[in-house]
């Protein structure tokens, strides 16, 4: 495990593996929007506007899973001191966020149709707005605390105590009984969905999925470039005097 | 954030922390206060019953560049406190009367500290290590505004506690006038190389 | 020995909880400015909504919780920061009684001066905002099981931020969300007695996230301080 | 020579205006805060009042003005103490532009990165809060028009709380009262486009409360700040 | 708050504030500044064209307790800020440079402010004296945190104000080692006093 503690191995794992996730990303991404949006039928009930479904789940899915991977690393960075992990929770907040804004903007596209207007307060939608809001507390946190390794630090402590929300959001269509349907797909006595519209759904969640890891392993190689910039300035302006 | 140090302190011993702006010796009196953890190495410390332990922090007083006295409480009311928080009970009258005259406050005891001038008010700081028995005293810049009296005042309860077996790290600019060892912290390796290392 | 230890514990932590409460309540104390800020916010409602009293009477359990709850997030922002800045948390984190004790005595010491005050206080408000006679029983009887979560959740965001200049605002931002679930039981609760069904459910769910607020609270609360002193 | 003064004059206040809008957008600043304040606490209305659709309009524009008007006040309570606490006020006052010049470049530049950005964000909440369609062109005029109140009023508040410690929450207590003309005003404009009337009359009032504020604001501000430095 | 206080200052002056702590000298340098007014008395101030005129603060510099930088901001942008402040033109690149250069600042110049340690962000608020050209500099204990090379630094950059007529007030407890007339605020009555007379 301390192997990718170093970031010179995490920079030539993810180089090795950057162009096969590129290529897997631009294939899923091509064949989930073409089934998407022309190789499946309209739903019988909400006629084309179904087709919203395609980008809207799977976007929901990413938000909860990055918030757990973001859980995940900050654990790892909290218990075992983990310089990458600290880097690897910062990497992926922006993601979680865009993922989570993608789940409510469709959803609230979607909503005006189906439900007559763009918001209600029901569980479903308000845990993921709270969702949102983590995320946003996450990446405040990183930035206003002067020193990088207590920010990420103190986010991660964040991170940690906003789990509370995931099932919240998961079990709250069962809980409340509200406007937005239970689960069909993500569920433990297997998906409730017609195969045609199972398709599309699942090509779009592993294009998500391709994407999300292309990003992160970007914007870790980033970050990694970052920090060794600032540790650079910092050993320069505390170099003692005429050492050079 | 250090390199290459390495040293021990024993009972009765004055350290003096010297060196440049920046050097890192208020760095380095919090490291010994156990608020930042070293990244290599350790820190251990041997009781009088000859076993090695961490550091416990009931064996420290610190006094840094913030003075932690409340402005709305009195000067009373504040050691009052500080006795009370390091040791469970409330501060006899007889240590209060001492810690108060070695630094000529006993005029000022019943005056909120928001008052008080800022050497008042790092006279009142000090106060704190005739307050509370503490073996280890660290203090940050103590002569700091300090009047000659006062400067002379500190001196002495310095050297009166060495002699007693205490320990006294101090970061200045200005010689104290106790002997001691003097540390000198631009000889040590500067902050962040150790990290370096890791990163590049 | 170990007898005597664990008293002098006690007073140490009585020490502190006294401390904070007497200075939440001197001179430039946050309790005091925490009840009127309770008591303006509520009746500036009136002033927004318009007075038309049935409209007051719908809204009123949820507009004094929520303004309760952001009074209690005004007053814990500077939990631990007044003291980071003069310096005294140096002084007790290394006091005898160590950071978690320490954090649990001052989260007490605010309910007791700040957060129960907004209880006892809230029904004078409830006849502002023309309360149904029949939910003051139980709005009291909410917010005095949902008020410590406000004190033990709004300590981590105290404690995050506490080397953070502007902490106070950003807490705001890092809370709120985790007030949520405090914020319907308690309401669902009142607004339960409001229609005359019974508000046990809620309050017992209520119960539940002032316990675990307990735990992950003082947890979180004391690793973040523990952090922030590096 | 007169000439060569005037223009400096006017290259030190742009260049106060410039700094305080940095600074309230940078690490740590207010303004991002503030926004962020303002989209959760509207928010979690909903949460106390419940879900329903028409009660949530009836209440929209009122909230959404409070709410606007709160995080006014808490990134406002800092105007002059964050450069009180760390001495640069001393510099400002010192500077060849008076302290009548400076509290102005101040509050321009305090309503520019924070009041007008909530101006802006508002018809975003107007959509959580299900504001009826025709009314939010009024809710961002009136915001327009209301918000440098908020700013100029509270700027009178940050210098008589300057010297104090936990001048936040005192902050309120004082303003707030100060601040319910806007607020009618305000929502008597969205209100009035809700129920299809013809908002201009309150805007026009709305405007008036600016002026005085503008000028009653910056001399009292001025006057408060010299007290509070001796 | 004084009583009994008459004496003036005159170009070329370098006035060392001395006294006890609590003695007034923070106080008497806000006095100066004018951000205190008199009770009774007044200060006059005499131009080049031999009019006696009230304070303007446009000839006076302040350095306090506290150091009016801002942390988030590099040194750069808070010295810019500063001569904008204070002249409103941008500092030009030789004047900047000159600054840095005597407190060798220049490896600081471009860190924000919040990593500086404390003797750094003293010398960082000292370098205003060298960015803007006022005549009266108005000091509170100058050397607080300087390690030895800046004080002799500091104690040349107020010799050469001197020299070129400016006015220099520092009140301080150790000495600058720069020759000028010492104003002992031990000397006159202690604070309250004068209150006290209007009362009884
Ligand atoms: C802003 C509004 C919305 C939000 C925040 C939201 C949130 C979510 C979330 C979190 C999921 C994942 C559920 C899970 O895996 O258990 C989901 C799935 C889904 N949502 Fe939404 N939703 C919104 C609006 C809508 C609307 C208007 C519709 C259509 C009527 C809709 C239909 C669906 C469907 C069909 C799924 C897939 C369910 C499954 O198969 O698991 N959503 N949404
Ligand atoms: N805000 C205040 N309100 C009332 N009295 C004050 C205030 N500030 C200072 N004093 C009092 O005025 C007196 C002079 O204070 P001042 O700070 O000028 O002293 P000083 O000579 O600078 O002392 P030091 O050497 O400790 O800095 C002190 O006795 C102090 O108690
Ligand atoms: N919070 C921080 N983050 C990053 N670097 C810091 C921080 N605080 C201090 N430093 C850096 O660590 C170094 C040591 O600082 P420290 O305050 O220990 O110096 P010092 O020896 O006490 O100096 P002085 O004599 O000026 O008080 C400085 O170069 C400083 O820039
Ligand atoms: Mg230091
Ligand atoms: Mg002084």
């Amino acid at each position: 495990m301390h192997r990718f503690a170093n970031p010179a191995q995490f920079n030539r794992l993810a180089d090795a593996i950057l162009p096969w996730a590129i290529g897997a990303m631009v294939l899923l991404f091509a064949a989930g929007l073409y089934t998407a949006f022309f190789a499946s039928p309209p739903d019988y009930q909400q006629g084309e506007s179904v087709r919203v479904m395609y980008i809207h789940a799977p976007a929901a899915w990413m938000a909860m899973f990055i918030y757990m991977v973001m859980a995940v690393a900050s654990f790892t960075a909290l218990v075992w001191r983990h310089p990458l992990a600290l880097l690897a929770g910062r990497a992926t907040a922006p993601l979680g966020a865009m993922f989570t804004a993608l789940a409510l903007l469709t959803g609230m596209l979607w909503g005006k149709p189906m439900w007559g207007t763009y918001w209600v307060w029901d569980g479903r939608l308000t845990s993921v707005l709270i969702l949102f809001f983590l995320y946003l507390g996450y990446m405040a946190l990183w930035q206003s605390v002067e020193d990088e390794e207590k920010a990420g630090r103190a986010a991660s402590i964040l991170a940690l105590v906003g789990v509370v929300n995931i099932p919240i959001i998961k079990f709250s269509v069962d809980w409340w009984s509200t406007l937005h349907q239970p689960a069909s797909v993500i569920r433990l006595d297997g998906p409730t969905i017609d195969g045609s519209m199972l398709l599309p759904l699942l090509l779009m969640a592993a294009a998500y999925q391709a994407y999300f890891i292309v990003v992160f392993l970007w914007r870790m190689k980033l970050e990694i470039n970052r920090r060794k910039l600032a540790v650079a300035r910092q050993a320069m302006m505390h170099a003692p005097v005429g050492a050079e | 954030m250090f390199d290459r140090l390495d040293f021990s302190f024993q009972a009765g011993d004055f350290v003096c922390l010297t060196g440049k702006n920046g050097s890192g010796k208020s760095t380095f009196l919090r490291f010994l206060a156990g608020f930042i953890h070293p990244e290599q190495g350790e820190l251990a410390y041997r009781r009088a019953d000859d076993m090695f332990s961490e550091i416990v922090p009931d064996d420290f007083l610190l006094s840094g560049h913030q003075n932690g006295l409340k402005p709305g409480m009195t000067l009373r009311e504040n050691a009052d406190f500080f006795v009370r928080l390091m040791t469970g009970t409330p501060a006899s009258s007889s240590i209060l009367e001492n810690a108060t005259e070695i630094f000529s406050m006993a005029a000022l005891l019943d005056e909120p500290v928001q008052y008080f001038s800022s050497g008042q008010r790092h006279r009142a700081a000090l106060m704190r290590f005739a307050l509370v028995d503490r073996q280890i005293w660290l203090m940050d810049e103590p002569t700091v505004g300090l009047d000659a009296d006062n400067r002379a005042a500190l001196a002495s309860l310095i050297t009166g506690h060495t002699a007693r077996g205490g320990i006294v790290v101090a970061a200045t600019h200005d010689p104290l006038g106790v002997p001691g060892v003097t540390l000198d912290m631009d000889a040590f390796q500067p902050a962040g190389l150790a990290l370096e290392e890791a990163w590049l | 020995m170990s007898a005597g230890q664990q008293t002098s514990m006690v007073s140490v932590f009585t020490a502190i909880v006294r401390r904070d409460v007497r200075l939440a309540w001197s001179q430039g104390g946050g309790s005091l400015l925490a009840l009127g800020f309770f008591l303006i916010a509520v009746s500036l409602f009136p002033f927004g909504v318009g007075p038309a009293p049935q409209v007051l009477a719908r809204i009123a359990p949820g507009v004094i919780w929520v303004v309760a709850l952001m009074a209690a997030v005004i007053s814990i922002d500077r939990l631990f920061q007044a003291d980071f800045e003069d310096g005294s948390l140096d002084d007790l984190m290394l006091a005898p009684l160590g950071t978690f004790g320490m954090v649990t005595a001052k989260v007490l010491a605010h309910w007791l001066s700040t957060t129960l005050p907004l209880a006892i206080m809230a029904p004078a408000l409830g006849v502002l905002m023309n309360l149904p006679d029949g939910a003051y029983a139980t709005l009291i009887a909410s917010l005095l099981i949902g008020t410590p979560a406000l004190s033990l959740i709004g300590s981590v965001g105290a404690a995050l931020t506490v080397a953070v200049r502007r902490g106070g605002v950003l807490m705001l931002l890092l809370i709120l969300p985790l007030y949520v679930p405090t914020l319907i039981f308690g309401v669902g609760a009142v607004d339960a007695a409001v229609s005359l069904t019974d508000p046990l459910p809620h309050l017992a769910l209520l119960g539940a996230t002032t316990l675990i607020a307990a735990v992950v609270g003082l947890f979180a609360s004391t690793a973040a301080l523990k952090l922030a002193m590096e």
